[in-house]
């Protein structure tokens, strides 16, 4: 096999309403066996997925939010998410859940996947990319 | 008051068939009738049997079906959305040819003149889709 | 002689709410659900659209949608009901007819 | 049976992309037969299915929009559609294919079906409903 | 140049399947390889051999299936949006205690695992959905 | 390195298109397909959106959905160039990747 190609996962809807939040998931967590080199990118209505105290009982539906907290253990720490998007939704960074990983090559360091990014650097991420995954 | 009820989308893709589940419940809690729930579009794959979610997720088939055997609901599958979505019972696999068919306990396959019965007959409609 | 209306769609993603803004009367209802629930969002870029329509027509979320979805009573607009299943149902009821907004 | 219902039947979406469209047609069809009292809106982007000379030999999808044509021999005789939705689009009234019907009421007079109305009379149109099917 | 498809949606309710096909075919005719064409999401159900629509409407999974037959496609279902939504092959439908099961000719039923190394090993990964 | 950007959606409906051309660089594509070809009529309220892009990057438009929807070509934006199926799979070659916007 070749070397590392560059996958981004890009997520713009919300979760619950329709599945593809949660299938996309399933696909980080399997392609994480493949050691390529992800992100994921959260835009528009994709920052909706990483909201906290996320609590499904009523709507019978399984939540699966913790699960983004779990992507440190599969070596996923790229998680880009629009300032933009999340501005004209009225959320702050701190309406997020916080998904920590342990950087190997800082001493296990722990640090936040979360990057807050510009729209006009998301699209610079979108841009460096070998494929790009949207569901 | 009878409510009819009309699902539009395909179960787990969409949260319609889940929101008309509880709406469902919820007016049969209350003393009120559902008579009949049509099944269209992609509504109509709500309807299979072989569908086999884990565990861990919620039985939408299921649960639609023995809500429908407790309170003698009327689930009914639009034929032609049904046919091309490859939602059959067993008449309808016989008469296509096809040595298997796939829907579920408690569903029935009808036209369209149901969909507008429930209308006329009930004293609301409400639709879930997407 | 009034229409609830429901809307289960993001307003950030699908202009479904915005024209059901545009086509409710002053005594109508409108209530929000599944992904319907984040224009109830307080300080959102569509939060000014449902705060010009509040003084005519009512509006409300369901709330099992909204806890789902993480957003907390705080977060959302004042003049948004909570209301359950039941209070769905209700809503349907009490008015003459129930329009969705796919 | 009661006497006639009111049913109004909500186009919002484009045709081909999606099914809805060519099966709200299908419910049309049949739903004559219970001689209610039948309204179709086209308003956002269901204008869209009115379109004339619309021709999908290259996307081998059936093309249904002759059936509109159809619909005053089912004596289905009322098709609104929302001006402001057209203008938002780029569409003039000519755009629309012409869809006539006989009034048995006026000496078999050709008419159109089709009425063009502003959004605060689709407003009232969706108001007097007994019946609303969305699709 | 290799080009991987994915395919999202499920057929006739949506037009991704259609536009999928008419690309892959456009790619086969100008030289181009497609190895591998992933049914994800609601696009499982392209893959169920029970589908009857009408005569006059195109046979979407039936198109598919001869297009992979004549340019040796490789066809993956993933095997959990599949057990979700009621698509089965023959084994599975066993495994699960199915008697009956509606996987079309040259589809299989495989892991997410194969959508990523079709993404590693095409040139090209083009995305059909909703 | 360049990109071919797809949208599917009416522009209309949905935020796809202008999330697309928010995100485009100059140098990229986007190509218009299904219910996305609305997004090509000249005069509508999203016009100028394409037209302000139309300087740094390539509109193009799916041939067989067009026709399919009846958009005559003289319906459409001038600077949108229309393409066949076969010009479809041309450009996914051309460019370094395709993002679809769902």
């Amino acid at each position: 096999m070749s070397e590392a190609k560059k996958f981004l996962y890009v997520n713009r809807k919300a979760p619950y309403g329709t599945i593809y939040a949660l299938e996309s998931l399933e696909v980080v967590l399997i392609g994480a066996a493949f050691e390529q080199d992800v992100s994921l990118a959260f835009l528009d209505d994709g920052v909706f997925q990483l909201t906290r105290d996320q609590n499904t009982d009523e709507i019978g539906v399984k939540n699966f939010s913790p699960t983004f907290r779990a992507l440190g253990d599969y070596e996923v720490t790229k998680l880009f998410v629009e300032k933009e998007s999340l501005e004209e939704r009225g959320l702050e960074p701190s309406d997020l859940q916080e998904i920590m990983y342990e950087d190997e090559d800082d001493d296990w360091e722990e640090k936040p996947s979360i990057q807050i990014v510009s729209r006009s650097e998301m699209a610079d991420i979108m841009s460096d990319q070998d494929v790009v995954l949207s569901f | 008051m009878k409510f009819g009820i009309v699902v539009s989308e395909g179960p787990y893709t969409h949260q319609a068939a889940d929101t008309a589940y509880h709406f469902a419940k919820a007016a049969l809690d209350k003393g009120h009738e559902v008579p009949r729930v049509f099944f269209y579009h992609d509504g109509v794959n709500v309807a299979t049997n072989l569908s086999v979610p884990p565990q861990d997720e919620r039985q939408i088939q299921k649960n639609w079906t023995a809500l429908a055997k407790a309170n003698d609901i009327d689930m009914v599958v639009c034929i032609a959305a049904a046919q091309r979505r490859g939602i059959l019972d067993e008449n309808e696999a016989k008469r296509q040819g096809k040595d298997a068919s796939n829907l579920a306990e408690g569903f029935r396959i009808s036209g369209l003149g149901q969909l507008i019965e429930m209308g006329i007959e009930c004293d609301r409609t409400v639709t879930f889709g997407d | 002689m009034s229409t609830l209306h429901t809307v289960n769609k993001s307003p950030f993603g699908d202009s479904a709410f915005n024209s059901c803004l545009a086509h409710c009367k002053p005594g109508d209802a409108v209530l929000l659900i599944e992904d319907g629930v984040y224009g109830a969002v307080a300080g959102s870029a569509v939060a000014a659209n449902v705060e010009a329509r509040a003084g005519d027509v009512s509006f409300y979320v369901l709330d099992g949608d909204t806890k789902a979805r993480g957003l907390a009573a705080g977060k959302l607009i004042q003049q948004v009901k909570p209301v359950g299943y039941d209070g769905f149902v209700d809503l349907v009821a009490e008015h003459d007819r129930t329009q969705s907004w796919l």
